[in-house]
């Protein structure tokens, strides 16, 4: 069976998305959980740019448009990801997310 | 200096991403001889080929000239600094070193070759407790990234190495790397001066990154292009015949040009922004535990990128390679990028040589309260500019009267600001 | 007493640390009540410990300063000296008085001539010695010039600390070259003079050494106007330094603070005035005073006492009298002062530098005591420092004007 | 407002940086080993010891006394007094060694020295690889000739051979009127330019001797002062407010 | 497909799994930047340029900054890094789960039946063409994204301060009343 670039790429991103999966559900480390879920939402932004570039294309753009905003979320996302590490780690004095269970100050 | 569009893309290399990099060659009509210079040497060299290897040669040579020019003009900048940090502090600077085994001096032109002798032949030393891999990899990541933003600078009509849609974006892409680096030395060494070091460089290049991002944005604004090319284009002409249409002789222009000037101090890590490396402080900050070769590539590095970054202070601002005056133009392009890339140097060495230090607090205070409100006015000062780019007689002059106030007023309203605290005093006697 | 002695916590956020572990509290280190805050031990990651120097490039020699860092913010700072320690006071009591001389020359290294006629007046006055008047007016022309010397290279050093790449340092020793020549010209040795004698001078000056002093001392303020220029009103020095390393003013005095740093800190006191010993009471001058004892005032006040120290110089090169330099009665061999103490100060140019001796009748002295200006200065480095950030550090070091030599001794 | 400051100081560098090209006075390095400073005078680095006539050790001016031995504060000098066969002090160093290493060049050796024997050198190319014996310099290699001393201390020298001429012809004068066996001595000493009176007795020696430490530290006030003025340098001396201590302790004490 | 792109996969995917596994924080994070060094190269590698960029200039510029001061920020102590008692079993199930997750991904892309593309003519985008459509279709979307961009640099920054009465990088406060201050 040869597989087609496109689903080529869709392989790559999956196979993305569960590394960052299995980062995010092993360790325990908050920094390294929000860089597992920043590694799946890349893998998405692949599959928008595989889809664009090896899609049937209808309109040419709207893939790079999507990773462009995707990129921006991202951004927002890890800065307000790392903020609250770091509320976190004074608060509780380290950053293993098994001890961030009270939702209390 | 030269060369090189990449040539169309031949048919056994398929990827489209030298497609893109391809835009025909087309010497202008009137172009001279001296101007087409690199590119009838390159010719020479390389038209015989077939047409793939012929690409592939031109791309080489492209590379080679380059990385060698700037290795030339590295080692004669760290001369020229010595010599002109001297002059200013009355003394000679350097100008024993001659050529070797013979009593000629040359004015010191030795001295870089000396140097390089030297920091070859020192001993490597990698601290026990280091993490060596990183400890390596920093120097090399630092001088790949530096080399990388050589690739979108037009150094000469038609001499751009890879002509990109998007080359600042990709300059300033490449340029990002560097501040990894920078981190990865200093925290691989385990030293504390180092990690201090690494910390300072984190803080002083994301807060000067936004800065300089937002100085050009105007420029871009008013090209409407990010190429480099394009940039160089949109600043083409003179008015009355003799003032070149360049960026920085208008009020946002020029405004947008000190920002990225004094940004770019500061991501190129030099004075009064050497925080990192402040040796009166933190010995040698993230190079204090390098020695020998590696030592010389951090120092490579960072000549490079303020070569680069003057190179594209030059694209941006100051009419890239274009002649000031319409009747210097027989003076090929090339070597009026290669004055004002030297203008712009000396100029990075002038300020080192009289300013202080910041603090890393005042250092950081003045990227975000300054220098990034700065430029968002700037930006709407050129989007004034931009609008009213019709205005004529009368009109004119209040356009350039308004453009004025609107990069002179915040300038002073915020410059009191942030020297609110400051000021000189006077002494009584007792 | 106007200023408020509350160091401000500021510098970067880096390594901040939690709001628990973390209070307001007085250190007991500095009597000013300087707030600061203290971090629990318990917390490790958030402190760093550095060791400045012995050997670290702006600590203007073999000094060391152990940081305790929150960020960049000091929180502890604990000097160590003693690297260059070499039993001066010792040496004193086992060399004959002349024999100490040439060891005061050492002791600080920049201003020989100061330290000389400190030692020379203690042991004046040990034996009753009187000096010709020429030699007062030579003494008062040489420790002017050694006071520019003195506050020349201490405001290039200090700019070389902030950061400067040399250039204010240069300017500075460009002049100070000159001064040295003429030391040189003088004594015969541009640093380690050895030129006061009990009761006179070693040499007398000539009258082309006086010409070319006193040409010197017309073209200073050309240079000191230049170097303003240069650096005074830049900004960066002024953020640096303003508002940096406050001294208040009751600690100055209670910690004995003299000299520039004294009197950068608003309190006039100059042993010029207040002894007018030698000749001083003769000449017209000013005392500079500083209003908020910060780096920036330390340095104005040395700036604007350079120019006093002009005008000093005018006024002696005009009354300079004529006359032997050597009192007949002086002995420079089978020196052996009457029992008894003495102490003699004068006003260094780093501050009141005093030698107290004790004779037994002896050829040397029983007990040979010196009071370091800089040493004393320097006890009051931590309680500047903290709170503000190690660049700070390293500049405040540098406002003290110390020198290694007279601090370890 | 904000900048100014900044300003001024390029410009102060600019200036700078210009001046370097024609300013002398902003350019003030001498390139050491082609170009030196004229050295003054008065400077001084390391103890020699003169001597009179052309044998440089019998020429020696010193007597051994040790009084620079004692008085020198970082005592970096060592003598040992030569004695004839019959254990007598011939009043000649057997031993004088200066380590180099160790004096600080204050002098103090020549202001004490009652014979004008140990004058300050202006050599400063003196670097050696050998620390324990290079710089540890022999009799030898410190004698010199009173001719070298002339030339590197010229108006100091001229009255310090004055006052040694002056403190010969009273030492002659007093020889002729005694008439004693020390005239034969005197007569038979060497026509030297300044040949010193060798070795006066304790009682009569101490004239000559302090008159002769003193130049040494007057020198600086006329450097017009031709070589040979015998008579009128000491008037000046004491004109000039030199330092003379008559009674000093006698140096043979 | 080319080569280049098989070793943009295995790089990313390489230096991401790597970087998931290792224990040192600066290390995972170096490895990581890495990683999306790579998916940048594999946007190059499709012809998205500007996303290219803009992944670096994101991605390696500014995230991995952030993430580095947060990973030094909270330095952590030699028992944070011991290995909790469920820590094996937790890392079982997730292996598991992404096993589990990466068969069913890999069995639909596989059978799907995916259109091919005429990726004969390979589609660009100028940049030109990008800001036409970034003006013009999604304008909309490109003001929220700034919207959402302003939003969380603030709430960054109020979750990061410390709440502080005197917020660090303030101006210290002049010691004395300026008795005499000319300007």
């Amino acid at each position: 069976m040869s597989l087609s670039p496109l689903q080529l790429c869709l392989l790559f991103s999956s196979a993305l998305f569960c590394v960052g999966l299995i980062g995010a559900l092993a360790r325990s480390n908050t920094i390294l959980v929000l860089l597992g879920v920043e590694l799946m939402l890349n893998a998405a932004n692949i599959n928008f740019i595989a889809f664009w570039r090896f899609g049937p294309a209808p309109s040419p753009a709207t893939g790079v448009m999507f990773v462009v905003f995707s990129i921006a979320v991202a951004a927002a996302e890890a800065a307000v990801g790392l903020a609250l590490v770091i509320a976190i780690y004074r608060h509780q004095k380290n950053i293993r997310l098994q001890e961030a269970v009270r939702l209390k100050g | 200096m030269t060369l090189v569009q990449l040539s169309r893309v031949t048919p056994g290399v398929s990827d489209w991403f030298f497609q893109s990099l391809s835009s025909p060659f087309i010497a202008a009509a009137g172009d001279s001889r001296l101007e087409r210079l690199p590119i009838i040497a390159r010719d020479l060299l390389t038209s015989r080929l077939p047409e793939p290897w012929r690409w592939w040669l031109n791309s080489l040579l492209a590379i080679l000239v380059v990385l060698f020019g700037f290795a030339i003009l590295f080692a004669l900048l760290t001369l020229v600094e010595r010599k002109v940090l001297g002059r200013v502090q009355n003394r000679p600077g350097p100008n024993r070193t001659g050529l070797p085994f013979t009593k000629l001096r040359l004015f010191g032109l030795g001295q870089p070759l000396a140097d390089g002798i030297k920091m070859l032949t020192k001993e490597d030393i990698v601290p026990r407790s280091a993490d060596k891999l990183l400890h390596f990899l920093a120097p090399v990541a630092l001088l790949a990234f530096s080399i990388l933003t050589f690739a979108v600078l037009p150094f000469g009509r038609n001499l751009v190495p890879v002509e990109l849609d998007a080359g600042i974006l990709y300059f300033f892409a490449a340029g990002a790397g560097t501040e990894l680096a920078v981190f990865m030395a200093g925290w691989a060494s385990r030293n504390k001066y180092s990690l201090l070091a690494a910390m300072r460089a984190l803080a002083q290049l994301i807060s000067y990154e936004l800065p300089l991002l937002l100085s050009f944005v105007p420029v871009i604004m008013m090209a409407g292009t990010l190429s480099t090319t394009g940039v160089v284009e949109a600043q083409a002409g003179w008015k009355f015949g003799f003032i070149p249409h360049w960026h920085v002789l208008t009020p946002w222009g020029f405004a947008a040009f000190v920002i990225f000037m004094v940004s770019a101090l500061a991501e190129s890590n030099r004075s009064p922004f050497d925080l990192p490396e402040a040796e009166s402080e933190l010995i040698a900050g993230h190079l204090t535990e390098y020695s020998g070769f590696k030592y010389a590539l951090f120092f490579m590095a960072e000549y490079f990128g303020m070569c680069a970054l003057s190179a594209m202070a030059v694209t941006l601002f100051l009419g890239g390679w274009r002649a000031p005056l319409p009747f210097l133009e027989i003076v090929p392009s090339y070597v009026w990028f290669a004055l004002k890339l030297f203008a712009l140097l000396f100029g990075f060495i002038w300020i080192r040589a009289t300013f202080p230090r910041l603090r890393i607090d005042q250092l950081t205070r003045f990227a975000w309260k300054f220098l990034v409100p700065m430029a968002l006015i700037n930006l709407g000062t050129a989007a004034f500019w931009s609008l009213t780019c019709n205005w004529s007689g009368p009109l004119q002059l209040a356009r350039w009267a308004i453009a004025l106030a609107l990069v002179a007023g915040p300038f002073v309203v915020m410059g009191r600001k942030l020297s609110r605290d400051y000021a000189p005093r006077t002494y009584r006697y007792a | 007493m106007t200023n408020s002695p509350i160091v401000a916590l500021h510098g970067t956020p880096a390594v901040a640390g939690g709001n628990a572990p973390s209070e307001i509290c007085h250190s007991p280190l500095a009597p000013g009540g300087a707030h600061v805050r203290s971090v629990r031990d318990e917390f490790h990651g958030d402190l760093l410990e550095v060791s400045m120097g012995p050997h670290h490039p702006s600590t203007h020699g073999v000094f060391r300063m152990i940081a305790t860092l929150d960020g960049e913010t000091i929180v502890k700072l604990k000097p160590v000296f003693g690297y260059l320690h070499r039993n001066h006071e010792k040496i004193g009591e086992n060399t004959t008085y002349l024999g100490s001389m040439p060891y005061t020359d050492r002791l600080d290294y920049l201003c020989s001539m100061t330290n000389n006629w400190a030692y020379a007046l203690a042991v004046e006055k040990l034996a009753g010695q009187p000096v010709p008047e020429r030699t007062e007016y030579l003494r008062v022309i040489l420790a002017e010039l050694t006071r520019l010397l003195n506050h020349t290279c201490l405001a290039g050093f200090l700019l070389q600390d902030t950061g400067a790449s040399g250039t204010p340092l240069m300017y500075a020793f460009r002049e100070r070259e000159k001064i040295l020549d003429l030391f040189e010209a003088l004594s015969g040795s541009r640093m380690m003079c050895n030129y006061q004698r009990f009761g006179g001078c070693r040499v007398d000056a000539s009258p082309e050494w006086l010409e070319a002093a006193k040409r010197l001392a017309d073209g200073y303020n050309e240079f000191l106007d230049e170097y303003e220029a240069l650096i005074t009103g830049n900004e960066i020095l002024m953020a640096r330094t303003q508002g940096v390393g406050v001294m208040p003013r009751q600690l100055a005095v209670s910690a004995g603070i003299t000299g520039p740093m004294l009197r950068a800190a608003g309190v006039d006191y100059d042993i010029r005035k207040v002894d007018g010993y030698g000749v001083y009471p003769r000449f017209n001058f000013r005392v500079p005073l500083g209003d908020h004892g910060d780096t920036y005032d330390r340095y104005m006040i040395r700036v604007l006492e350079m120019r006093e120290s002009i005008e000093i110089l005018r006024q002696a090169f005009a009354q300079l009298p004529s006359g032997p330099i050597m009192d007949p009665k002086a002995k420079i061999r089978g020196f052996k002062p009457k029992p008894g103490e003495a102490y003699g100060r004068i006003e260094g140019p780093k501050g009141e530098i005093g030698f107290y001796l004790i004779s037994d009748g002896g050829a040397n002295p029983y007990r040979y005591r010196v009071r370091p200006p800089s040493f004393i200065n320097l006890t009051v480095l931590e309680d500047m420092c903290l709170g503000h950030s190690i660049a700070d550090a390293v500049i405040i070091l540098g406002s003290i004007d110390i020198v290694l030599g007279e601090v370890d001794r | 407002m904000l900048g100014i400051g900044l300003l001024k100081g390029l410009g102060v560098t600019a200036k700078n940086l210009v001046g370097s090209f024609h300013d002398p006075a902003r350019l003030v390095t001498t390139e050491y080993p082609e170009q030196r400073t004229k050295l003054p005078e008065n400077y001084r680095n390391f103890p020699f010891l003169v001597y009179d006539g052309t044998a440089a050790i019998d020429g020696l001016r010193c007597v051994a006394c040790k009084i620079c031995e004692v008085e020198c504060p970082p005592q970096c000098i060592y003598i040992i007094p030569d004695r004839d066969e019959k254990g007598r002090p011939t009043k000649k160093p057997k031993v004088f060694d200066i380590d180099i290493s160790v004096c600080m060049s204050c002098q103090i050796c020549v202001e004490v020295c009652p014979f004008d024997a140990i004058k300050m050198d202006q050599q400063y190319e003196i670097a050696e690889a050998d620390r324990f014996d290079r710089l540890l310099l022999k009799r030898e290699a410190l004698a010199k000739p009173n001719s070298y001393y002339q030339e590197i201390h010229p108006a100091e020298a001229a009255q310090v051979d004055a006052m040694l001429a002056e403190a010969r012809r009273k030492a002659d004068a007093k020889a002729k009127a005694a008439a004693e066996a020390a005239a034969a001595k005197a007569a038979t000493a060497k026509p030297g330019a300044a040949n010193p009176p060798t070795r006066p007795p304790a009682p009569s020696g101490s004239t000559p001797a302090t008159a002769a430490m003193k130049p040494a530290t007057a020198a600086m006030p006329e450097p017009a002062v031709p070589p040979v003025q015998p008579t009128q340098t000491p008037a000046e001396n004491s004109a000039t407010g030199n330092p003379v201590a008559p009674k000093t302790g006698t140096p043979g004490a | 497909m080319s080569i280049a792109f098989l070793i943009i996969a295995l790089v990313t995917l390489g230096s991401a799994a790597v970087a998931m596994s290792l224990r040192n924080l600066i290390h995972s994070a170096l490895l990581l930047i890495a990683s999306w060094a790579g998916i940048a190269a594999f946007y190059l590698w499709a012809g998205a340029e500007f996303v290219a960029f803009a992944q670096l200039l994101v991605y390696v510029g500014a995230v991995s900054m952030v993430v580095l001061f947060a990973v030094l920020l909270t330095r952590q102590s030699r028992v944070d890094m011991a290995i909790a008692p469920d820590a094996l079993r937790r890392i079982v199930a997730a292996l598991l789960a992404g096993g589990a997750t990466l068969g069913v991904l890999f069995g639909a892309v596989v059978s799907a039946p995916l259109p091919i593309a005429a990726s004969a003519t390979p589609v660009t985008v100028s940049v030109r063409q990008m800001g036409q459509e970034l003006m013009g279709t999604h304008a909309a979307a490109l003001l929220i994204v700034g919207a959402l961009l302003t939003v969380a640099l603030l709430g960054a920054i109020i979750l990061a301060s410390t709440g502080r009465e005197d917020p660090p990088g303030v101006a210290p406060p002049a010691v004395a009343p300026p008795t005499r201050k000319t300007s």
